[in-house]
């Protein structure tokens, strides 16, 4: 993966979605070792800095653990956690740019609530 | 963690002074066309004729004299190029400090007064040589370093020591002109009006001619010399490097 | 620890100010870049911290001491540019192998092994170099030394992109294997972004930001849109660019701030920056662009 | 403007042309060689120069001229003011013989003895004359000549002699033929370091001494005023 500096979100950021990416697509399994920032940083080209505050991320959100001395691991329960993620960021991002969109073309709210009903039933 | 390496100045200005043999080593054919050039000036240097019984006698003497002029010419050249910025340029690319780069300096010209005052001294034998298979004339016998070793090595120790101080006149001249031009041509000013004053024939006479051995004169001489390269350590303390 | 300690240095040539009031400290084992338009005092600043000039006033502290005249500063320290010389009379193998007597960490086989890459020819002269082939040599010499403190200015003047990005490449593996400072001047952001930990953006001599790269990324936003429009959302906000895009529309780019979300909610356009983008806002000499010259 | 300060002057000029050669030589020396070259070429050279050293103190060489010490010198300059002295004083059994280069004797035909010289430098001889109660026309002579030496050089073999020759009543002394020698030397001394001048010539002046015991009654010519009294 080649990340981009045009990309609107800052390396670090692209650097956890492509952990997260991993670790979806069972790359990584739970407890297993995740790459260093150096390995991070070799991989990308990046500064390890910045590798680091990409891992910093996801220990937050406690996608990965830490063994001091001896490297992030993969949380037993990660990949569902960013699953839930995914799910809540990407849908609200989504009924954000449906509402905003409804408003240019002056569509009600109840206009809108009826658009999803129909569509659901459509899909079912 | 920084882990920072200390060096010490002695052996900084020892990696600079082999870094400056090196880097100065073409300078060898410099020496060697103006030692030639002595050679070829040598013969008849000094010749005299007088006539007794209306028989003229000449006798030519070649002495080392002209190619010690020629090789002072050079030390004078020599002083001001290692001064120049190229030359200056080319310390701060490896570890360098102002005061590490003028002592290297004075030590490195010290080292080639010594290689030219010894080989300038040894040219003599070159110009026996060539002489002896080039001249119909008798030869004189001449004084050679066993007859006088003593007065030898210290005539070898006084070229080495006035070839030192010519190179630092050079030197002291390229800093000023580096320095600030306007300095130079001040300082030269200033000279030139000691000149005219006659003080300075007068305090050159203290020094170099009322001397009553010839190491008495070397050792003025080198303490000359050390002050030259001192003034231009302090000189150059402020010139600023790849301006 | 600091490995540098600026307090208003300034510096100047006759009349002209090359720096004026720099301020700012680097921490040790960092990668900053230093950015700023051409003149903007970068070169300057880099030659009082290696020591080659002398700074007018203020105070510059690299690993503690004055790096004027310094002698362990020096051992320390490189500074690799374009002016760097080598004397004629030395191959460039014998100036490798003269280095390791001044470089106590100098690292020969990096030296050697970077210069095999790089297609160097040992019996050649510095100065009879391509500028390219000096850029390149430049830059093995500086990385070789392993310098606690190792900047660079504009390394990569001369260099085909081949070799841009082979030594980008070479700099961060070193950097990874021997944590150092190391100081990048440019004023071409983009390609050397992913590098930098810092930026230091100086501009007319002056130090306009230093901040970690993404959050020099997120300091500001573009909006587009209605020219009333743009107009309300960047009221009283600090407005670092603004053009006409035509008639109706107007590009501004400003401090990203909280009321942003609300403008995005309000339809705005909102586009966000590259680092590089922030940095040449910050740095432009007017509000309008190159597009006002014709009007 | 002094004179001396003129000579001065006239003296810097070409050491600041020198100095520009020499610049202009050093900057010019395009071929700076490889260190390696650089290397051997001043090793080489260095030896080189040794070595012709030790190999010229060994080769045989030609005849060699001596040259007298300074110490030498003075003797013989003391050597020849003691023979004028003594000569003057009529001493002439005390006189050195190692001078003496010929003696005749001759018949004067009529009462007046002429002297005359052939050459240029007329000082270069000296007549002494002891007058003896005689009646006879029988003159005495003896030539001698006293040191000479030019610079040290240990070539009084080489320098001929004047000749004394009558014509009739008249002495005529010869120069010698003009001629030329050169002689090579080689200086292991810088001049520059002289702190005495030694351009000065160093030389021992002799003459040509014509001691002659001449009868009262014959009348002297000098012309020339070769006699010494």
């Amino acid at each position: 993966m080649i990340l981009s500096n045009d990309s609107s979100k800052p390396i670090y950021v692209q650097i956890a979605e492509w952990l997260e990416n991993e670790i979806i697509a069972e790359r990584f399994t739970a407890n297993e070792k995740v790459y260093s920032q150096y390995q991070l940083a070799e991989l990308f080209n990046i500064n390890p800095a910045t590798a680091a505050k990409g891992l910093t991320i996801l220990v937050e959100e406690m996608t990965l653990y830490k063994k001091r001395g001896l490297g992030m691991f993969v949380a037993p329960e990660a990949k569902m956690m960013i699953l839930e993620k995914r799910r809540n960021e990407t849908l609200t991002k989504m009924v954000t740019d449906i509402v905003l969109e409804a408003k240019r073309l002056s569509v009600t709210k109840a206009e809108l609530i009826q658009l999803i009903h129909k569509c659901e039933e459509e899909i079912q | 963690m920084m882990f920072l390496s200390n060096i010490s100045l002695t052996s900084v200005v020892l990696s600079q002074v082999k870094f400056k043999l090196s880097a100065y080593s073409g300078l060898i054919y410099s020496l060697i066309i103006l030692q030639v050039l002595g050679i070829l000036f040598a013969t008849g240097w000094s010749s005299s004729g007088t006539s007794i019984n209306n028989i003229s006698i000449n006798l030519n003497i070649s002495s080392i004299d002209s190619g010690f002029i020629f090789v002072s010419l050079l030390a004078i050249s020599v002083g001001n190029l290692i001064t120049t910025r190229a030359y200056r340029y080319d310390d701060f690319s490896f570890v360098a400090t102002r005061l590490s780069s003028n002592i290297a300096n004075c030590i490195v010209l010290l080292i080639f007064s010594c290689y030219a005052g010894v080989t300038t001294y040894f040219t003599v034998y070159l110009m026996r040589i060539f002489l002896t298979f080039n001249s119909t004339n008798e030869f004189v016998e001449g004084p050679t370093i066993l007859d006088d070793p003593m007065n030898s090595l210290l005539t070898i120790l006084a070229m080495i020591i006035f070839l030192w101080m010519f190179s630092s006149l050079g030197y002291i001249a390229g800093t000023l002109f580096q320095n600030h031009k306007l300095l130079f041509f001040g300082a030269l000013v200033i000279i030139i009006m000691l000149l005219l004053t006659g003080t300075w024939i007068r305090i050159s006479e203290i020094i170099f001619v009322e001397n009553s051995s010839l190491l008495i004169l070397v050792a003025k001489t080198f303490g000359i010399a050390i002050l030259i390269f001192a003034t231009s350590t302090a000189i150059s303390n402020r010139l600023g490097v790849r301006v | 620890m600091n490995v540098i300690d600026c307090q208003k240095v300034n510096k100047g040539y006759r009349r002209t100010n090359a720096l004026e009031d720099i301020t700012f400290q680097l921490t040790d084992q960092k990668i900053t870049g230093l950015i700023g338009r051409n003149g903007a005092g970068k070169t300057t600043l880099l030659k009082i911290l290696a020591g080659l000039t002398k700074h007018k006033s203020g105070e510059v502290n690299v690993f503690g001491k004055n790096p004027y005249n310094n002698l362990l500063v020096s051992a320390n320290s490189i500074l690799v540019d374009d002016q760097m010389t080598f004397p004629d009379s030395l191959t460039l193998e014998e100036i490798l192998r003269s280095a390791p007597a001044f470089y106590k960490k100098w690292d020969t086989q990096l030296a050697v092994r970077l210069f095999q890459y790089f297609k160097l020819d040992s019996k050649q002269q510095h100065s009879k170099l391509s500028k390219g082939s000096r850029a390149t040599f430049n830059m093995i010499f500086g990385l070789s030394t392993h310098c606690e403190l190792t900047m660079f200015d504009e390394p990569t003047n001369g260099m085909d992109e081949a070799v841009r990005t082979d030594f980008y490449r070479a700099l961060l593996k070193d950097y990874i294997a021997h944590p150092r400072s190391i100081l990048i001047s440019s004023h071409h952001l983009s390609e050397i972004e992913h590098l930098l930990e810092d930026i230091l953006l100086i501009h007319k001599g002056k130090v306009v930001l230093h901040a970690d790269l993404d959050e020099v990324k997120e300091y500001a936003v573009a909006i587009q849109g209605p020219v009333a429009d743009v107009e309300k959302w960047t009221a009283g906000e600090e407005v670092l660019h603004s053009k006409r895009v035509d008639e109706q529309k107007q590009y501004a780019v400003f401090k990203k701030n909280s009321k942003l979300e609300r403008a995005r909610l309000e339809g705005a356009n909102i586009q966000m920056l590259t680092a590089s983008e922030v940095c040449m806002y910050m740095t432009s000499e007017s509000k309008g662009g190159i597009d006002d010259v014709f009007k | 403007m002094s004179n001396t300060w003129m000579i001065f002057f006239i003296g810097l000029i070409p050491v600041v042309i020198g100095i520009l050669i020499v610049l202009y030589i050093t900057k010019k020396v395009k071929y700076k060689g490889s260190l390696r070259l650089n290397k051997i070429v001043i090793m080489i050279y260095f030896s080189l120069l040794i070595g012709v050293g030790i190999v010229y103190e060994i080769i045989p060489k030609e005849p060699i001229v001596e040259q007298l010490s300074e110490e030498q010198l003075q003797q013989l300059q003391t050597e020849n003011e003691v023979f004028e002295e003594k000569l003057l004083k009529q001493e002439e059994n005390k006189l050195s013989q190692k001078f003496l280069k010929e003696e005749w004797t001759h018949e004067l035909s009529g009462n007046t003895l002429t002297l005359g010289y052939i050459g240029n430098d007329s000082y270069s001889t000296k007549v002494v004359v002891e007058w003896i109660d005689s009646t006879a026309q029988k003159i005495e002579g003896k030539v001698y000549r006293s040191h000479i030496n030019l610079y040290g050089l240990k070539i009084e073999d080489k320098i001929p002699l004047h000749v004394a020759e009558w014509t009739g009543n008249e002495l005529v002394i010869h120069e010698p033929v003009e001629q030329e020698f050169t002689f090579e030397q080689f200086s292991n001394e810088l001049n520059v370091f002289q702190q005495t001048d030694t351009m000065e010539i160093r030389m021992v002046r002799g003459f040509t001494y014509i001691h002659l015991k001449v009868p009262k009654h014959i009348e002297i010519v000098d012309p020339l005023g070769l006699q010494m009294y």
